[in-house]
């Protein structure tokens, strides 16, 4: 019986305790990021889509169309189409394109390139109302970020008329 | 490393050829046993009888057969052993859910992932494709109809 | 036919008066519930709908009403639309007798106390039908044992009750406040305080009593099937609930509407919303009990401690 | 007041001359008085029904509708249901039921006998009231023994 | 799609308005997640980004009283059934977030020879609002659910912080 | 099989999922009830199949790094951990110390995280709001730490095949000593406000009981296995990476409950933080990456099974290669799996409640399962 | 307003309309559970009678006990006794005659009560039954019956547990 009363009142105190938890946490500033209003700093490295690197020297972008990034990516999330820029044996970026709603942020792509043209975006708000709204046009983002920065805008190199074999590659299965 | 006892009993249910020893460092298993999958019942209880618990159970397909592949290990020392059982096409290996109740789900998985027929087996349905599911596609000539 | 008129303005204007207070209520209570919780929790809860979130439980109701009315084919219809509204039917029934001040009272009935207790049970009745006609299994489970643990907690809060009535010597929710002139009963009666609250905590279904309602176990208990407004009225008839079960126990141990310096009607609220934020509190600090435990905290510990106090009250009149 | 209305009221002071009726109990009844009380009952519950269907029949009107083939259907987490609601409960939520009337009828007889009680005798009072609570508590004491507060599954039962 | 939802009984320009304000304040999503995403969810529920400011912290466990459905994570083929039955189930009017890749599209299990999942929530159910990611940040998430009230207001949202 | 008979009897059968808020997830239990108590149960999976396996045969070595966070997306750095390990010994690419240390320190990290959120949603299960949201306040300042360095919060994929992409910086071994000082700070909070709670105690005491010999028979691992007294830790008796070089204990329940699982887990957090610590007082300089991996990795042929511990208990990856880009077979041996299967036996004869306490004391994560 | 058609007919007519429409459901009602919330109806009504005999406590009583507790726990035996998705019998007509039947003996030998009772207007009735005094005589001059109805009460009690418990065990035996 002692050792049914003693039980008893040892679990109303436990109760009493848990009660001044929560009212110290009650009385404690809120921790919440109120978010469209005030904003989260992300982390250098945050993962979201990827985006051309704007050359400091160019003011451009510095992909060349190459192709690894849509060769390694597990989902098939590029297509790049480059040409050969006129004068030069280089190949150039015409479009470069994810389609976002595929892309796991595995960040492969980003390690693979190798000419170093691609990084990841801090971008989150990216809800639309149809699957087309995630597909993400990686030249015309990068136009807009020139634009604010007032550097020119980017120009994709017209093909020259007899090398416009503008091949697109969906990314194979990780076998050219 | 490896554990002198589970070698005895099992040489004497399988024969002291089927058994090789394995670089634990490159393989992650200290043995090697092959087996006839109607051997694995008395394996498991051997195996129990250790206490050793089934830590997987799958297959393979190697395209002209099939392979039963057996996981052990021991919670109380480390050892690790794996069991490969070949199995023709189209054959039924004998149940060991009896002896590890949790063979069960696991030899669920593989008749519903390729095929295999587990004999004696007393709920052997699909487990995680749809229930009327009917095809097994960790087979290599499995392709996806839609 | 002066007199029908007399009574029938008062009537009406009462009326008028416990409706606009439910509603209010309920709104009030339900922000408050997010807003104690938030706070609890570190974060701010319900901001954006107006200031500091105060238009967001309008919001809520105002969808609710635009919400649709769904009736399960397999349900019993009848009994199935006829539940909200007997769960509704005994809320404002009960607020004929609380006296919110001096002179703020609707009818001074004799059984006063006892008309809240006996209207009270009609909800029992509507949790049983809801859970049942709504032939849905979650919806059984929840009201059956919602009405095991509400007939469990009804004695014991009877019981409660009754130790201060056995001080005062009368059923008049009046006469009880007029008892406490000096001192509240709540130090007379700590325990039955206690033990008043817990039931009233149980009788209302809140946590960590809400079993019946246990959102991990039977999804939302009996009242799974019901959506929309229908869902909306059993809420307010909750919120209601905790109201009232707090303006009796105001009432039984806080001395009502009495309090120096502001006016009878602001100690009453206070008092009333201060024993709900207690009840708020509970929600947001406890786990749930399980069923059978819940049962045998009403049987084994609650019903025998009751009774003792009632016995020691009891004795302790007859020896002073 | 209430005879101004024309409408008909009886009050009745009587005192008692009984030995045993001391001079408290000098009452009045107002037969049409408790009437009118409890017609304040009678219309908030109506009112109170009217409140409760009036969103309703609103909801009605203003709602949208949804189509969708299992839109009516019983609601079990997504899945269809398996047989129907309306089963066997267990024999012990029948005790509780009967437990809480036996307590509840008490409960009842000792509110009449709490509100008379410090008027009478000193100890003659409180020990009827003790036996009477003592008794009635043996129903736990025996339910609590015989294990009717015990949740375990029967194996017997299985 | 046509499985959407019918007028009203009475349908009034004023009276939709104010409606559609009050619904696009007091989103209620359903307790239901499906994988990855659905921790995220929680984490948008919880105290650092708390939808609650929105009044869409209710989340119901019955599907019967909510009336969005944020379907956070992939749609296998086994549980597609499922989530038009518990769609069906929602009254109208009701939304749907599709939330996550996997939710939008398959995501990354969408490729050649899958056989499990359904490449996209709007295939059996009509999605109102994409929230990519994978998973999205809760920021995306509540990004997703004020697009989603601009969508019923016609209204912007906020936006001058966005 | 409980479905196919008929329904003349007492009992009646109730689905628990898969929208459930119990079951986290897509877990369909169907309950065989009797009244309240239940009298057969069948945990119906399945619901979150995504085919990795099949999609493994499909992809080369690095394109399947990424589904590795998303097979148990609550320890995704353990699972990317066990992959690595096990192509890595099948290439025989050797790790850098400095990059164990990293993948140590993370994965730590990530379990107490893991486990932050088990604790979080059990009280939920058990009726409980508030504590959920205070641990997933402490779980942001993980998720924090972690997004730092791997950049995403929740479906890491980190490590690479020898090593990891990315050092730590000053500020995250800054910040990873601030959180341990907090996480620290909060024990004696959640103490008081939920493991000595007699509500609590009395929910799980006693409930749920797994045996050691119904664990060995189902296979069952992690913080369960534990939770009933075997001492069987993958980190200890397996050794992996650089456990080998901390000092940290196996906390062990006695009788199986859920109680005790329930505390072994809060205390393997405790011991996760003092992992964390040691690595990061010994962390070694050096390169984070081995040396000439090649970027087509086309491992020999063989086969090779390597096993973790992670949160919910023994993670194994059967890998058998034939010498192609791709490999041959991949079979995940994923703890939940074992873990759950247990459950029927654990489910007989008790009550909803207890059962909605077991199956969340088991720690499941449903696509973990599915897989 | 004067008359018969007063407010308190009015709404003694109305307390007459919930009893005995409650009382045709109980007994009419295909679906028992219909039945019972037509017997909770009715016994609402009979409350409100109550209340005509000037005797609010025994309508809160009647409320309490009747509503709250009994048809609660008629609800439960109800629950208790068959699975209600089964078909129900369907009525015989000699059962029906013969419950017809009863049920008016019953209601003869009450009414022959009725009519042999020399009933006393309330007002005149002198005696005061308010609460109080219901419990002073408890207390006094029934206190016998007073304790007897806890013995009583405590028996059908014991006796109901006895019976549960038992008819478990031997059922299943």
């Amino acid at each position: 019986m002692t050792a049914f009363i003693k039980d008893t009142l040892i679990g109303f105190w436990s109760l009493l305790a848990g009660l001044g938890v929560t009212i110290r946490y009650f009385v404690k500033p809120i921790v919440t990021v109120q978010y469209p209003r005030e904003k989260l700093t992300m982390s250098p490295r945050y993962r979201g889509h990827t985006e051309f690197i704007i050359d400091p020297e160019t003011g451009s972008h510095l992909c060349n169309a190459c192709e690894n990034c849509a060769r390694t990516c597990p989902s098939n999330v590029i297509s790049v189409t480059g040409v050969k820029v006129a004068g030069t044996k280089k190949k150039r970026a015409v479009t470069y394109v994810l389609d976002y709603s595929l892309c796991s942020l595995c960040g492969l792509c980003v390690e693979v390139c190798p000419t170093k043209a691609l990084k990841f975006s801090d971008e989150y708000r990216l809800a639309g109302f149809s699957r087309q709204d995630m597909i993400i046009d990686v030249i015309a983002r990068l136009q807009a970020q020139q634009r604010a920065l007032g550097l020119p805008e980017e120009v994709p190199p017209v093909p020259e008329a007899e090398e416009a074999k503008t091949e697109e590659t969906k990314g194979g299965e990780g076998e050219s | 490393m490896t554990s002198p006892i589970i070698i005895p009993s099992l040489e004497a249910i399988l024969g002291a050829d089927k058994l090789t020893e394995l670089d634990y460092a490159a393989t992650g298993c200290h043995v090697r046993a092959e087996a006839v999958p109607e051997q694995m019942p008395a394996v498991a209880a051997a195996m129990l009888e250790q206490k050793f618990y089934l830590a997987s159970l799958t297959a393979l397909d190697l395209v002209e057969s099939l392979e039963l592949v057996y996981h052990f290990a021991s919670f109380y020392q480390l050892c690790r052993l794996v069991v490969h059982a070949p199995l023709a096409k189209g054959a039924a290996a004998p149940t060991i859910s009896h002896v590890y109740p949790g063979a069960d789900w696991f030899e669920r998985e593989v008749f519903e992932m390729f095929g295999i027929t587990f004999a004696g087996h007393p709920n052997l349905k699909n487990l995680i494709l749809p229930e009327d599911a009917d095809f097994h596609p960790l087979l290599k000539d499995f392709v996806a109809s839609s | 036919m002066q007199f029908l008129l007399a009574e029938g303005a008062r009537i009406g204007i009462s009326l008028i008066g416990v409706i606009g207070l439910v509603s209010i209520n309920a709104l009030f209570l339900i922000w408050m519930e997010r807003k104690v919780s938030a706070h609890i929790q570190l974060r701010p809860g319900p901001m954006e709908v107006g200031f500091h979130g105060a238009l967001q439980t309008i919001a809520d109701a105002l969808k609710l009403i635009g919400k649709e009315l769904i009736t399960p084919e397999d349900a019993d219809k009848l009994i199935y639309l006829l539940a909200p509204i007997v769960m509704f039917l005994p809320v404002l029934v009960s607020f004929i007798v609380i006296p919110f001040s001096p002179t703020l009272l609707i009818r001074d009935l004799n059984v006063g106390i006892l008309l809240i207790f006996a209207f009270s049970t009609m909800a029992v009745l509507a949790i049983l039908m809801a859970g049942w006609s709504s032939n849905n299994k979650y919806s059984l489970l929840g009201a059956i044992r919602s009405v095991a643990q509400t007939i469990a907690y009804e004695i014991p809060l009877l019981i409660t009750a009754m130790s201060v009535i056995i001080m005062v010597g009368s059923l008049k929710l009046t006469d009880i406040v007029a008892y406490q002139a000096t001192v509240w009963n709540v130090l007379f009666q700590p325990l039955a305080f206690i033990l008043f609250i817990i039931c009233g905590t149980a009788e209302t279904n809140r946590a960590p009593f809400d079993i019946p309602e246990a959102e991990s176990e039977l999804v939302a208990g009996f009242h799974t099937e019901y959506s929309g407004m229908r869902f909306a009225i059993f809420f307010l008839a909750e919120y209601t609930n905790m109201f009232i079960v707090s303006a009796v126990a105001t009432v039984l141990f806080l001395g009502g509407w009495r309090g120096p310096i502001l006016p009878p009607l602001v100690w009453f609220l206070l008092k009333v919303y201060a024993i709900i934020f207690l009840m708020m509190w509970f929600r947001w600090t406890f786990p749930r009990l399980r069923f059978d435990q819940l049962i045998t905290l009403g049987w084994k510990i609650l019903i025998p401690l009751s009774l003792a106090n009632l016995i020691l009250t009891a004795l302790a009149i007859k020896i002073f | 007041m209430l005879d101004k209305g024309g409408e008909a009221c009886y009050i009745v002071n009587e005192v008692f001359h009984n030995a045993q009726s001391p001079a408290w109990m000098e009452v009045q009844v107002e037969i049409y008085s408790v009437l009118t009380d409890y017609g304040y009952v009678l219309i908030f519950l109506i009112v109170g029904a009217l409140f409760a269907l009036g969103p309703l029949i609103l909801a009605h009107f203003v709602a949208p509708r949804s189509f969708g083939p299992t839109r009516s259907e019983i609601y079990e987490c997504g899945i269809a249901t398996y047989g129907s609601a309306w089963v066997q409960v267990s024999v012990i939520y029948y005790l509780f039921a009967l437990i809480f009337l036996a307590f509840d009828v008490d409960v009842i007889f000792l509110f009449p006998v709490l509100l008379a009680f410090g008027e009478g005798y000193m100890w003659r009072d409180f020990i009827e009231i003790v036996l009477f609570i003592g008794i009635i508590s043996l129903v736990i004491v025996y339910a609590w023994c015989r294990g009717v507060f015990e949740w375990k599954r029967k194996p017997e039962s299985r | 799609m046509e499985k959407k939802t019918g007028e009203p009984l009475i349908h009034l320009a004023v009276l939709e308005e104010v409606l559609n304000l009050c619904r696009a304040n007091s989103l209620w999503p359903m307790t239901f997640g499906l994988a990855c995403c659905a921790i995220e969810m929680m984490a948008a529920g919880a105290a650092r980004f708390d939808l609650d400011r929105f009044g869409a912290g209710v989340f119901r466990p019955s599907a019967r009283q909510s009336d969005l459905m944020i379907v956070a994570g992939t749609i296998s083929k086994k549980m597609a059934p499922a989530v038009e039955r518990l769609y069906d189930q929602m009254p109208a009017p009701k939304w749907v977030i599709a939330m996550g890749n996997c939710a939008i599209s398959g995501g990354p299990f969408m490729y050649e020879g899958q056989y499990a999942i359904v490449p996209g929530a709007d295939l059996i159910i009509p999605v109102d609002v994409y929230v990519p990611g994978c998973p999205p940040r809760p920021e995306g998430l509540i990004e997703g659910i004020l697009q989603l009230e601009e969508k019923i207001t016609n209204r912007p949202r906020l936006r001058k912080f966005r | 099989m409980m479905l196919e008979k008929g329904i003349e009897e007492k009992t009646f059968y109730l689905n628990l999922g898969p929208q459930h808020p119990a079951t986290h997830g897509v877990l369909r239990v169907v309950l065989e009830m009797d009244g309240e108590f239940i009298a057969n149960s069948e945990p119906i999976i399945g619901y979150g199949h995504r085919a990795h396996e099949k999609m493994a045969e499909l992809r080369t070595y690095q394109q399947y790094l990424p589904n590795m966070g998303r097979v148990d997306y609550l320890h995704a750095l353990a699972y990317n951990q066990c992959y690595c390990m096990a192509v890595e010994k099948l290439t025989g690419i050797q790790v850098p110390e400095r990059a164990e240390f990293i993948r140590v320190i993370t994965s730590e990290l990530n379990r107490i995280s893991s486990h932050l959120l088990w604790f979080g949603a059990y009280l939920l299960d058990l009726g409980a709001f508030t504590p959920f949201l205070y641990c997933f306040d402490d779980r942001e300042h993980i998720l924090d730490l972690l997004d730092r360095i791997t950049g995403s919060r929740l479906t890491y994929c980190f490590y690479r095949f020898g090593g990891v992409p990315v050092d730590v910086d000053e500020e995250f071994i800054a910040g990873t000593r601030a959180f341990i000082s907090r996480l620290r700070s909060r024990w004696n909070d959640y103490d008081t406000l939920v493991t000595k709670n007699v509500i609590f105690i009395n929910r799980t005491r006693d409930v749920g009981i797994m045996t050691p010999e119904q664990a060995l028979k189902y296979g069952v691992t992690g913080p369960n296995l534990r939770g009933s007294g075997i001492p069987y830790d993958i980190r200890k008796s397996e050794p992996f990476s650089v456990y080998p070089l901390f000092d940290f204990e196996i906390p062990l329940g006695e009788r199986g409950d859920v109680l005790d699982r329930y505390v072994v887990r809060l205390q393997e957090m405790e011991q996760s933080l003092r992992i964390i610590e040691q690595a990061l007082d010994k962390l070694p300089e050096g390169p984070i990456m081995a040396e000439k991996v090649p970027k087509r990795l086309k491992p020999p042929e063989g086969e090779v099974y390597t096993a973790v511990e992670t949160a919910r208990g023994e993670f194994g990856i059967y890998l058998v290669s034939k010498g192609d880009v791709k490999p041959y077979r991949l079979k995940l041996r994923v703890p939940c799996f074992s873990n759950l299967s247990v459950m029927p036996e654990l489910f007989q004869d008790v009550m909803v409640a207890d059962a909605v306490a077991i199956l969340g004391s088991l720690d499941l994560v449903i696509p973990d399962i599915d897989r | 307003m004067s008359g018969f058609f007063t407010l308190a007919n009015l709404s003694f007519l109305l307390i007459l309309t919930v009893t005995f429409g409650g009382a045709l459901i109980a007994v009419a009602g295909r679906n028992i559970f219909h039945n019972v919330l037509g017997l909770a109806l009715s016994l609402f009504g009979v409350a409100g009678l109550y209340l005509y005999l000037n005797s609010p406590f025994l309508a809160m009583m009647q409320i309490l006990i009747y509503v709250g507790a009994i048809c609660i726990a008629i609800c439960f035996a109800i629950m208790l006794s068959e699975p209600l998705y089964l078909p129900r019998p369907p009525r015989k007509p000699a059962k029906l005659a013969a419950a017809g039947l009863g049920a008016g003996l019953v209601y003869f030998m009450l009414s022959m009560l009725v009519k042999k009772t020399d009933w006393v207007a309330a007002p005149v009735r002198g005696t005061d039954w308010s609460i109080a005094t219901i419990g002073h005589y408890l207390l006094t001059r029934y206190a016998l019956i007073f304790e007897l109805i806890s013995l009583i009460l405590l028996v059908a009690m014991l006796g109901a547990i006895v019976n549960a418990r038992a008819g478990r065990g031997s059922a299943e035996s």
